[in-house]
């Protein structure tokens, strides 16, 4: 167990995050490359779910299960829902030609990658977690949660709730043909 | 209840505006005329007890501030909520709640044939509030508030019936005409804030315009500044001529009649347009350090006491008669104040506000009898028809011309206005260069107390007296038609022509009964008021603070004779000159009328001039600012703005592709710029 | 028992919890297939399947034991689903050309996958050694979360078989199960509220506390099952009806209505993948009435009577109380009381299966967002109401402004029915009436 | 998970992120873009939550501040949660809109608004 990658040492905690972590990127490179909607939908779906997991693994076991409700439960599903109603999975796909935007968007976004990361990713790659106290480990509990956000974020939590509100009569109203 | 109650006063009438206004015209519906008009009495009624009570509980010369919370809060200036209670606004309180009340009860029977009874009571509940801001504010800039409440209160009322195009007009030029005053005021508020700022005057938490800070800086600021205060005392009188109808400014009170008469009695006759007054008695400190702008006050107020008397002569509409009285009143109020004699300015407020709202209600009645025809000419011998109004007129015309026998009894105008011409002749503070205009003022003032008593006897003489009754033989072709909220083919209309036909009636109880009241206070007020100095005690017990006790018994002149010999002399003259019946040369034909007065009936040219200066001076000079000014220089540099970004739009549209992934594209590379920036920065620092 | 096995290794023990969950589930498959064709069948007034698995051994051959020679044994056709199954997987499995592979492969084990996990929070039964798989404190949001996954399979599979009817049961299926998911997940929450707590054990627990908060007989007496508290028993409604719609099972089972769509979405699916399909809707059954009788059914109790206070309490016959609350609770035979809950709620499935006619699409939306959601909804708000008022004054109270609170709600309702149909006097003829009363 | 350093969840965020605007960039489909959107959103959400739970420099896990701070990350992201779900409502709705009218979805021709 002396081997390190990057100044690290690898422990099975180390491997067991780069199995979810690996497969996390490798969906999100799927988002991205599946040119039909319906498997970039199916690879986002998968995301979202290794990055609850990955929650778990940061002790955020109430956003983790929310996450998996809210956009694997429901977000996605209205994703799904629209392309299928749409059709745009199969008959329909749009027809991507190569075009000099694709090749400078890639090259422009590794270049984000690559500044931002060589600015920010070496100063990190030492940091280690807090120690697990047991007060330490209730913080992503339900209760925890539900306790701030009730009483310290009571504003944003109904600003939020309005907002949804919003949401959803302007939803309605885009989406009715006569109202 | 002590003074920290005093914002319930200010609550009912608020109150009352918001019920009238969101509800009042379903009550009506619901519940009826009689019910709204109560609703509206009431919160006035309500509020006159709640002031009746705080004033019980207030000392002679006490002064308490009730905060409620903070308004403005800048820059080292801080403005709070702030009312104040002693007894210059508790007296006033009580004359706008009582008098108000009763002009209220009066008006639930006048208005009762018009249509929008809601709409007018609405307006009169926000008046009231609106003075009652203007003179319990605590300081300067609460007065100002209210001072424009005030002011868009007229301006609603005068213009009530607003489908009348020269009622419309008379409401556009009080507001107009008022707004000058407002100009001064709001310049000598912010001149009085410089100067304490620039004096850097030691006031407490930055209330630079509060009275209980602002006063005492000043008295103390302005002690070498002679002139500094001059200017401060003249924009104040600007800003109390404006709103009190004084000399230059006075045209628009007597067009202001327009409105119906519970307005006149309300607005331009007890209230609003002694506000002037009460913002002299106010801030009477900073006239105090300046002789100049007293004399001045001296003799505007002299010169529109006069002129104002002059031109009464020639109208012949009641109401008119009465405005001008109001104009001339009020400038005996202002030689008060020039003089010194401020409690005695605030004593004809409150005795004026008793014989003046009976007497334009007085009118009001007769108005209301006589179909809404409100010119003298038609009437005569309405005492047989009206003799409730008829003795409560001669009681108040009794109280406006001063008459009463000295030391033993007077109807309440005469103590006032005794004490303001013996103030005006016993002072030596207004004067400029040694030239006692005060004095000069005080005589003047006994000239027009006599020209009083002759103009409100031919009043009286014409409407009540003799015994021709002159609308018998009006035909109804040339009825003249006052009352133009009735729309054509109204089936009511032809009840309110004045013809022969017509036979007057003594007005409902809910009209007679304020009179009644009024006529009581004015036969009683002042003599109750005066007794043993209790007014002055009460206002100024400790007397002023830079003049001292002001006295207002003129050593060597027999004042009291004299003025006895003015008013009864002018009753006597008027009932010589009228009490026959109208004479011929003040007939419906003009053309027999004496040169002087068909000057007088056009106010010797002077608001005609006026207006042409006005309307036509002013057209000019806007022609010449518009054609140079707005279309050369300031349109062409917009245009020239327009034509040059327009250009330039026509450059950068090209990028608006329409093409969101191309934004973004851009986007991306305006934050890899940046973040490349930052960061080869951080690495120049690390290195 | 419990000692040899919490000194197992974890994942051992993880894995022997996973058994425990996943075997009983799978074994109760078969059986409730087998059940519901009888009780259809007995509905129905006919047979159904009581051959498969009948012996008859022969009277003449050598091989047979002489005792066994000429028996019968009858299994009542218990042996079908195996007969089925044995059919299905010997079938030929033809997959379409021109179907998505890749989805149209994993569908299937999409569909299956959430009615094997979704059951991983609940209780068997008092032996938290080894049972549930995991009891975490997010365990109801646990439930919500996995059985959100149910429409991928469904969807996916509409998707992937490249027929349109397929498609249209897929997108019929997904925006059914996101229609009723809401008013579900409202009616859990009540439960959560009242409970104060996300454990579905804690959930047992708590079911196990006097009736109606009120500690005094007759209401001590008995337990305090959710299905007995008035609001309880509204989400216990609401939650069947949702449960089924989730499943996909008749009257919702409109992704798969034959008349309309032939199968929908798994229309193009045949041997194991079609099983595999079958048996995620059986599974699902199973696991959501493992669910409904946990969280509202009082969980592994069988009735819903307090021994335990009577123990206490009338000690002369302490020992039968005594026996009598192990055998109700806390004995091994706990799971057996688990299951039969389960056996009534799926019979009551079967029940509603062979009783109701399919509902219409637009029936379907106006029921799970008209009735269902504003019901559960108000629910909560009753469940608010009373929670407030029995802490701030007492249980009976609480009661009695639920009752208020219940009654202002339906009259509100009402109210806004009204107003809504007042406009619309066309709404009452868009129902069709089914049978033409003469 | 001790043995994991913050820069693994941090430079998978940022993969993430990149890969969104990368997709954002290049392709066509209004819908595809938006699910970019959306992992651009779970990406910095999962960095929040990292900061979260590795808190550089405090002093001890106990004190107040740093559990103030740690609810902080999560309460971000709820509210990152909240208004994705408005903003995939709304935008689905404005797809659904945009394909009844025109009955294309390809975001090259939605170019009315140009200069």
């Amino acid at each position: 167990m002396n081997q390190t990658i990057g100044g690290v040492p690898i422990t099975p905690e180390l491997m067991l995050f780069g199995v979810i972590g690996g497969a996390a990127a490798l969906c999100a490179v799927g988002v991205v490359a599946f040119n039909n909607a319906v498997r970039s939908a199916l690879c986002l779906v998968v995301n979202f779910f290794l990055l609850a997991v990955l929650y778990f693994t940061l002790n955020a076991e109430m956003l983790g299960i929310t996450q998996v409700v809210v956009y694997t439960g429901a977000i996605m599903v209205l994703f799904l829902f629209v392309v299928m109603l749409l059709n745009l999975g199969g008959s329909k796909m749009l027809h991507e030609k190569p075009d000099p935007k694709k090749f400078v968007g890639i090259l422009l976004g590794c270049a984000l990658f690559v500044i931002l990361g060589a600015q920010i990713l070496p100063q990190l790659m030492q940091v280690k977690p807090m120690e697990l106290t047991p007060e330490l480990a209730k913080y992503g509990g339900p209760q925890a949660v539900g306790r701030t956000l009730f009483t310290e974020y009571a504003y944003p939590f109904e600003a939020v709730s309005v907002l949804l509100l919003i949401g959803i009569v302007g939803s309605i109203l885009l989406a009715k043909r006569r109202i | 209840m002590n003074y920290e109650s005093i914002w319930l006063v200010l609550l009912f009438p608020i109150l009352g505006f918001l019920l009238q206004a969101m509800l009042g015209s379903r009550i009506e519906k619901a519940l009826g005329r009689r019910v709204l008009g109560g609703l509206a009495v009431l919160p006035i009624v309500l509020s006159f007890a709640v002031g009746l009570v705080i004033t019980l509980g207030t000392k002679a010369g006490s002064s308490h501030v009730s905060t409620l919370g903070y308004w403005i809060n800048a820059g080292g200036l801080s403005v709070p909520f702030e009312f104040v209670v002693d007894p210059l606004s508790m007296t006033m309180v009580l004359i706008i709640t009582g008098v108000g009340a009763l002009i209220h009860l009066y008006a639930t029977g006048y208005m009762n044939e018009d249509k929008e009874y809601a709409r007018f009571f609405t307006y009169m509940n926000l008046f009231i509030a609106s003075m009652l801001i203007l003179v319990l504010g605590g300081n300067l800039l609460l007065l100002y508030v209210g001072w424009e409440g005030v002011g868009l209160c007229s301006y609603l009322l005068i213009g009530f019936w607003y489908k009348d195009m020269a009622n419309a007009k008379a409401a556009n030029k009080a507001f107009i005409v008022n707004r000058i005053g407002d100009w001064g005021l709001s310049l000598a508020l912010m001149l009085i804030v410089a100067f304490l700022l620039s004096s850097h005057a030691d006031i407490a938490g930055g209330r630079y315009l509060s009275y209980d800070t602002m006063l005492p800086a000043l008295q103390h600021g302005l002690a070498g500044h002679a002139g500094l205060a001059t200017a401060i005392a003249l924009l104040l009188f600007v800003g109390a001529a404006g709103k009190s109808a004084q000399f230059p400014l006075y045209i628009w009170l007597p067009d202001a009649m327009a409105g119906p008469t519970p307005v006149s009695a309300l607005i331009h006759a007890a209230t609003m347009v002694t506000s002037g007054v009460v913002l002299l008695n106010r801030m009477h400190v900073v006239f105090e350090m300046s002789p100049v702008a007293s004399a001045i006050v001296c003799v505007i107020g002299a010169f529109t006491a006069l002129f104002a008397a002059l031109i009464a002569f020639g109208q012949s509409d009641i109401k008119k008669v009465l405005a001008y009285s109001t104009v001339s009143q009020l400038g005996f109020m202002f030689i008060a104040c020039g003089a010194g004699a401020y409690w005695a300015g605030m004593f004809h407020v409150t005795t004026h506000a008793f014989f003046k709202a009976l007497l334009f209600l007085g009118a009001g009645a007769v108005i209301h009898a006589m179909a809404h025809n409100q010119d003298m000419r038609n009437y005569g011998n309405l005492r047989k028809y009206l003799p409730i109004t008829f003795w409560t007129m001669v009681i108040g015309t009794l109280a406006i011309c001063a008459v009463g026998i000295p030391g033993v009894f007077g109807f309440a105008g005469m103590y006032s206005k005794e004490a303001i011409l013996g103030g005006a002749l016993a002072n030596t503070h207004a004067q400029i260069n040694g030239v006692q205009l005060g004095q000069i003022a005080g005589w003047v003032g006994l000239g027009v107390a006599a020209l009083t008593s002759i103009y409100m006897t031919r009043l009286t003489c014409l409407t009540f007296l003799g015994t021709e009754e002159r609308w018998r033989s009006i035909p109804a072709q040339h009825a003249e038609h006052h009352a133009p909220d009735h729309e054509e083919g109204d089936a009511t209309e032809a009840r309110h022509v004045l013809d022969e036909n017509h036979t007057p009636h003594e007005v409902p109880i809910s009209m007679w009964l304020p009179l009644v009241i009024l006529a009581v206070l004015s036969i009683g007020g002042g003599y109750f008021l005066a007794n043993g100095n209790a007014f002055e005690s009460w206002l100024y017990p400790a007397g002023l603070p830079v003049l001292g006790k002001v006295s207002t018994e003129p050593s060597g002149i027999p004042l009291a004779m004299y003025s006895m010999i003015a008013a009864i002399g002018g009753i006597v003259l008027g009932l010589a000159f009228y009490l026959k019946g109208l004479p011929k040369n003040q007939g419906f034909d003009e053309s027999k009328w004496s040169v002087l007065r068909r000057a007088e009936r056009d106010q010797f040219g002077y608001d005609h001039a006026l207006t042409v200066a006005a309307i036509e001076g002013g057209g000019d000079i806007s022609r010449g600012l518009w054609k140079w000014v707005d279309v050369g220089l300031i349109d062409g540099i917009v245009q020239g703005l327009g034509t040059v970004s327009g250009a330039a739009g026509q450059l950068l549209k090209r990028w608006q592709t329409g093409y969101i992934r191309l934004y973004a594209l851009m986007m991306l590379l305006g934050l890899i710029g940046l973040i490349g920036f930052f960061a080869l920065e951080i690495q120049k620092g690390v290195r | 028992m419990a000692d040899f096995v919490q000194h197992l290794h974890p994942a051992w023990q993880a894995l022997i919890r996973v058994i425990c969950f996943v075997l009983p589930s799978f074994l109760l498959v078969p059986m409730v297939i087998w059940w519901e064709r009888r009780l259809l069948a007995w509905m129905q007034d006919r047979i159904g399947p009581n051959r498969v698995g009948n012996i008859t051994f022969s009277r003449s051959s050598h091989l047979i034991p002489s005792i066994l020679k000429g028996k019968k044994f009858r299994l009542f056709g218990l042996m079908q689903p195996m007969a089925d199954f044995a059919k299905l997987i010997f079938k030929e499995d033809i997959t379409p050309t021109a179907v998505d592979r890749l989805i149209y492969f994993i569908a299937p084990a999409l569909a299956l996958f959430p009615a094997l996990a979704i059951g991983a929070t609940v209780p068997w039964g008092p032996f938290p050694w080894i049972t549930p798989v995991a009891d975490v404190n997010i365990g109801i949001l646990y439930i919500m979360a996995v059985s959100s996954f149910g429409v991928y399979g469904i969807v996916l599979a509409g998707y992937a078989s490249d027929n349109k009817f397929s498609l249209m049961g897929g997108l019929r299926s997904s925006a059914q199960l996101i229609s009723y998911e809401l008013a579900m997940g409202m009616s859990l929450a009540c439960i959560v509220m009242s409970t104060g707590s996300l454990k579905p054990s804690a959930m047992v627990t708590a079911q196990s506390a006097p009736l109606w908060g009120l500690d005094y007989p007759p209401f001590n007496l008995i337990q305090n099952w959710n299905v007995l508290t008035p609001y309880g028993l509204v989400a216990a409604i609401i939650f069947g009806i949702c449960m089924i719609a989730e499943n996909n099972r008749p009257p919702f089972d409109l992704p798969e209505a034959e008349n309309e769509l032939v199968a929908g979405y798994h229309t193009e699916y045949s041997s194991v993948k079609f099983a595999t399909f079958f048996m995620a809707e059986y599974l699902g059954m199973v696991v959501y009435g493992i669910i409904l009788s946990t969280v509202f059914l009082g969980g592994w109790h069988l009735l819903p009577i307090r021994f335990d206070w009577m123990a206490t309490n009338y000690k002369n016959a302490g020992d039968i109380w005594n026996l009598l609350d192990t055998l109700n609770g806390s004995s091994l035979l706990a799971p057996v009381w688990v299951i039969l809950k389960t056996c009534c709620v799926a019979s009551t499935y079967i029940w509603i299966r062979g009783t109701l006619p399919r509902l219409r699409y637009d029936q379907l939306m106006s029921l799970g967002w008209k009735s269902l959601l504003p019901f559960a909804t108000a629910n909560l708000v009753v469940v608010a109401i009373w929670i407030v008022a029995s802490k701030v004054a007492s249980p009976l109270i609480g009661w009695v402004a639920v009752l208020i609170s219940a009654f202002i709600l339906f009259g509100l309702y009402k109210a806004i029915n009204r107003l809504n149909t007042k406009n619309r006097p066309n709404l009452a003829s868009r129902t069709i009436t089914m049978v033409d009363t003469p | 998970m001790n043995g994991v350093p913050l820069g693994a969840y941090v430079g998978l965020g940022l993969f993430m992120f990149t890969t969104g605007v990368i997709g954002v960039i290049v392709r066509k489909s209004p819908i595809v873009i938006f699910m970019c959107i959306e992992l651009m959103l779970n990406s910095v959400n999962l960095t929040f939550l990292a900061f979260a739970r590795y808190q550089m420099h405090a002093p001890s896990s106990s004190s107040e501040q740093v559990q103030r701070s740690m609810m902080a990350g999560q309460m971000m992201v709820i509210f990152v949660m909240a208004v994705a779900a408005a903003e995939v409502a709304v935008g689905l709705g404005i797809i659904m809109a945009i394909f009844r009218l025109r009955d294309n979805v390809d975001i090259d021709e939605m170019n009315l608004l140009r200069g």
